[in-house]
């Protein structure tokens, strides 16, 4: 049995052109990574929308593993600007091998 | 005027943007790859880029270059503030959002430039090469100038102003129009030869199928608009005109031959949808992009395409007189 | 420390040219909205494909953030078309802040 | 038929064909990005329709055109019928994949006709510009065939209804078939010229890394069919057979020249797998991609492409008897 | 209400051309599936990558689902590699419907 | 050589490769689609080997083209070993990244081989046709000897080992290459004829836009290495000066033309960034890509470009000496 530790994981979904902002703030309370994936539509209170890169209209997900005090000091920095960025945030338990990167 | 009509109607530029529109308004599943249409955007500015500076390598620079340049810069730095003033009051916009919308219409939409030099060379009237470099330099004056409307002075940290003025300075527009203006320059119509087959040859078929896809974009985020109101509407109907008039108008006045006229009339009528969006996202993120992409993308740019260009083309051969007319 | 409120997060795996019947499901029962993200191949008890635009061959994964009881809606709507149309849907808890969009 | 098959098998664009086939079958892991085969795949088809709308603009409407027309609705709506038949018996098909497999059949694949026009126009049989209105005119009907026998007249709700005639009448092929045809017809010979270096000249090449990509994933997919078996394969064999034999002597028969029957032929022989496979996705999503997509794809395509091109254009040549034959 | 049942969702980041020797060990630990969907930046200890997939050096996020034990399996028979082919686990549990499929 | 140099600095195809780095050094955020990218790089392998096996297909193959294949094969080979011996020591890398860099040395880069042969045939010096089955034949030999290098005979499963050497032999540059190389040989002139303004007229164009993100991927990967010592960087210059010269000599002994041997010694110079890493990252997952990537890509590709091309084909010309020299 290979031995697991518990951690937070955190999936922010953001537009494209503001994802460094987030991941700016990831580095800046000291988590380990970050890796973004690809989005291709949506639809919320706003509409729907469709990945439009010729605009700049197209979203992605930011995700990031970090220890539970990491990632409420994340959610702390990303509080006040989850509204006027248009930011959407969810987190959950996992487990991880080799516990110590993150 | 008949002429650039009919050429508007028969091109199969325009058609290829008809096309696109009506394909999206009976919801037809037709669509572009994004990696696609991205790439063809790039392809559209290293080709007008490469031809631009070859067209100045090969006829030196004109004498009205230098006034052309300080005029562009001029109309892309002011034509926001009467849009800005216009926004708040009768389109009822709070500051934010007014700023937002109103470096939309400073600056310039290279593909309704392109469709316009399309249209001015079937109708025997091409614009000069430097008016790249004009295209290039109004891009981003209206940026600042949006940004200061809609916050004043100071606020941000010194990071987030980096990023910024990173965005409007460096942004991939800029960059690559002037990059390969300049390559055009140094490569001259003798290193242009070996790549013409792909950047000129190619241009208006490729044109044709961005098109197709602009078209597509526009007609669905109209259609899916939730926060825009008629009376926004008929402001991206205004502005484009009465934009459009002035810049030919001047452009006239400083001794610009007809076509170059006319395209400087397209440049101030057109609103950008590439370059500024990606920067109001940045620098503020607040504004709505459900405004300022559906009046500059959904209304505008099709207004320009389908009639403005026409009408701007139109005056510039008036203005220009009996004499200006050539075949 | 920001408030989080607990919401379940949903995943459906369709094929693309199936997604828009499920996004329909999600707006019927009142979900707030819904994102889609590519996806490049995959195996199961049908065999490996590879994501195949041009002849519609390919999946896309749905997420949606919902309360409990719009999930279980959800989930009670999908259920009948689960297995006719190959879908494959998982479920969990997730922290979000702002939780009253959802 | 010497002339065809040797075209077919010096031809660049059927041996990348080839190149596909054998790079998968020896597990390489050359892959064309997905982005790139569906925009090659739009750019065929805004080709194709263009360059179709010319030819109708430049040699006006021929007599036959009409009748072809109608020949062409009534064979992709009866088409399935037979298929239908032979898929519940010999191929031991329920009811719901052989109405999905019939309507592929019945259909026609777009790369299957350019490819054969191209083996034409080398071997100096050029089939008419409308023909392509008439691959557009044989796209959907097989869809309604295919669904009826599937599952009788009745059935689901009006939303998915609307949904599925949409899919069936403004599918992505359909609307840029048909638009760009339109487009080529106002545009006229005139207006096409600008656009040809990219929509003509450029045409056999992206023709070869599209069809090298159609290999690639043709034998892939049937490298890994799970449900496949022996006899469907056969079918998927005989099928184009006896289709392109009954399209060859049914367009010689309504008095079409030699090159315009042999690809009414292909049409007929050709199964689709772009627009019926999504039809089918959304209308019949019980039935088993598995077995429509391996069948038209991994068989019929390889099959029409390597081999009945040539025996339809034989057939068609000694159809036509000795005058026919024209260098 | 639909009955569901609990399983684990494992998830795994590679380099893209690895991505088969993690598929290779989940059909061997006799997972009935897996789904690859694409990524397109990152940032860790090594610094920031960017999709690069002329390369070769991009990355694929590998999702499997799958019961306790074989997800234990999987982890088990990943662990040796873990660290010298730079993957990234995370596992946690989720709901699913038709639960006798994984 | 000043010809040589001369054509490099004004060639478009090499200014877009500045433009890349240039951007990438200022952070602009121009970027070109993945895969576009990857797109071009399957069309420049696609061109390069349709026009070599047409070339042979027209000029019959050369009596220098078996010595020359073995001279590719063998260097290949060999140049890891002196690599991998200056890596431990100077470089102070442990045997696995020492072997994994070795391989890339060892191996060619397409990209600059394109590059040599653009700017040699502007100088009027177009190597052979058959180059580009010397350039198929140097891709593979190379990650053997790598290796061998890095872990001796021995270890792995017989599974792993035989996705390595399908990754090895059946890698989609090489299947491509040769396919294409095949497929031209086939064809013949007239063959290619039909598809030769997409393969040949719009190759430079195309290499234009694949240089820029080359430039733009080598200067941002070299922005954030983090493993690179300053030792490794200087390596990374010597190897490919040091490599170019032994081609270059070992090309003219064989009674190479000079156009050849200078292509010849562009291939020993080059340094693989597409098929060598992907072949490292499964056999050697835990040699460190950010020095092998950025050593080949970030360093040694630019120099070679826009420096090494012109001093290999100076030294050429210099020893095929004064008669050497044709317009
Ligand atoms: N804490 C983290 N959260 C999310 N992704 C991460 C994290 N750490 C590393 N990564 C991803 O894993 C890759 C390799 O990480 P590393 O091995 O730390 O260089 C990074 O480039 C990221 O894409
Ligand atoms: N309940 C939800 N579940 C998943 N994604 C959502 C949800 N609500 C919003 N989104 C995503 O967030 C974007 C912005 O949402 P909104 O701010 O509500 O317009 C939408 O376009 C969706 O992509
Ligand atoms: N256990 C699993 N974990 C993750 N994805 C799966 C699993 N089983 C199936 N899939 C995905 O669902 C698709 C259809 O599965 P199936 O219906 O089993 O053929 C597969 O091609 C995979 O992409
Ligand atoms: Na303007
Ligand atoms: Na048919
Ligand atoms: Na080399």
């Amino acid at each position: 049995m290979t031995e697991t530790v518990v951690r937070k994981r955190i999936e922010i979904l953001a537009d494209t052109p503001l994802a460094r902002r987030v991941t700016d703030v990831i580095d800046q309370v000291g988590i380990s990574g970050w890796t973004v994936l690809p989005v291709q539509s949506g639809s919320g209170r706003d509409g729907q929308w469709r990945e439009e890169r010729v605009t700049g209209a197209d979203k992605s997900l930011i995700l990031s593993i970090a220890s539970e005090e990491k990632a409420a000091a994340l959610v702390d920095a990303l509080a006040p600007i989850l509204t006027s960025h248009g930011l959407l945030l969810t987190m959950w338990n996992v487990e991880v091998i080799r516990g110590e990167r993150f | 005027m008949d002429t650039a009509t009919l050429q508007t109607f028969t091109s199969p530029v325009v058609l290829f943007f008809i096309l696109g529109l009506f394909a999206a308004f009976v919801r037809s599943d037709l669509a572009i790859p994004e990696a696609l249409a991205k790439g063809m955007s790039l392809y559209l500015m290293a080709a007008i880029g490469l031809k631009g500076g070859v067209a100045v390598a090969e006829s030196g620079v004109d004498s009205t270059i230098g006034s052309v340049l300080l005029l562009g810069v001029a109309a892309s730095f002011l034509l926001p503030l009467t849009a800005f003033a216009i926004l708040k009051t009768l389109g009822r916009l709070d500051r934010t959002n007014a700023g937002a919308v109103a470096a939309h219409y400073g600056s310039v939409s290279v593909v309704t430039y392109v469709t316009a030099v399309e249209i001015l060379e079937l109708s025997g009237m091409p614009p000069a090469g430097y008016m790249v470099a004009v295209l290039a330099a109004m891009e981003t004056p209206a940026i600042l100038s949006g940004l200061l409307l809609a916050r004043g002075i100071g606020g941000r940290t010194s990071n987030e102003q980096s990023d910024m003025m990173r965005e409007v300075f460096l942004n991939a527009s800029v960059v690559l129009l002037l990059g390969s203006f300049a390559i055009g320059m140094v490569a001259g119509p003798s290193g242009f030869a070996e790549v013409s087959p792909f950047f000129a040859a190619g241009f208006k078929g490729v044109l044709c199928l961005f098109l197709l896809d602009m078209g597509l974009i526009a007609a669905r985020r109209i259609m899916s608009a939730r926060t825009l109101t008629w009376r926004l509407g008929l402001i991206a109907l205004a502005l484009p005109l009465v934009n459009g008039m002035i810049g030919v108008f001047a452009g006239s006045a400083i001794g610009l031959e007809v076509g170059s006229a006319a395209a400087f009339g397209v440049l101030c009528a057109s609103a950008s949808y590439i370059a500024v969006p990606a920067a109001m996202r940045l620098a503020l993120p607040e504004a709505d992009p459900g405004i300022y992409l559906t009046m500059s993308l959904s209304i505008t740019f099709p207004f320009n395409i389908l009639v403005n260009i026409g009408l701007i083309t139109a005056t510039a051969v008036a203005l220009a007189g009996p004499i200006g007319i050539s075949p």
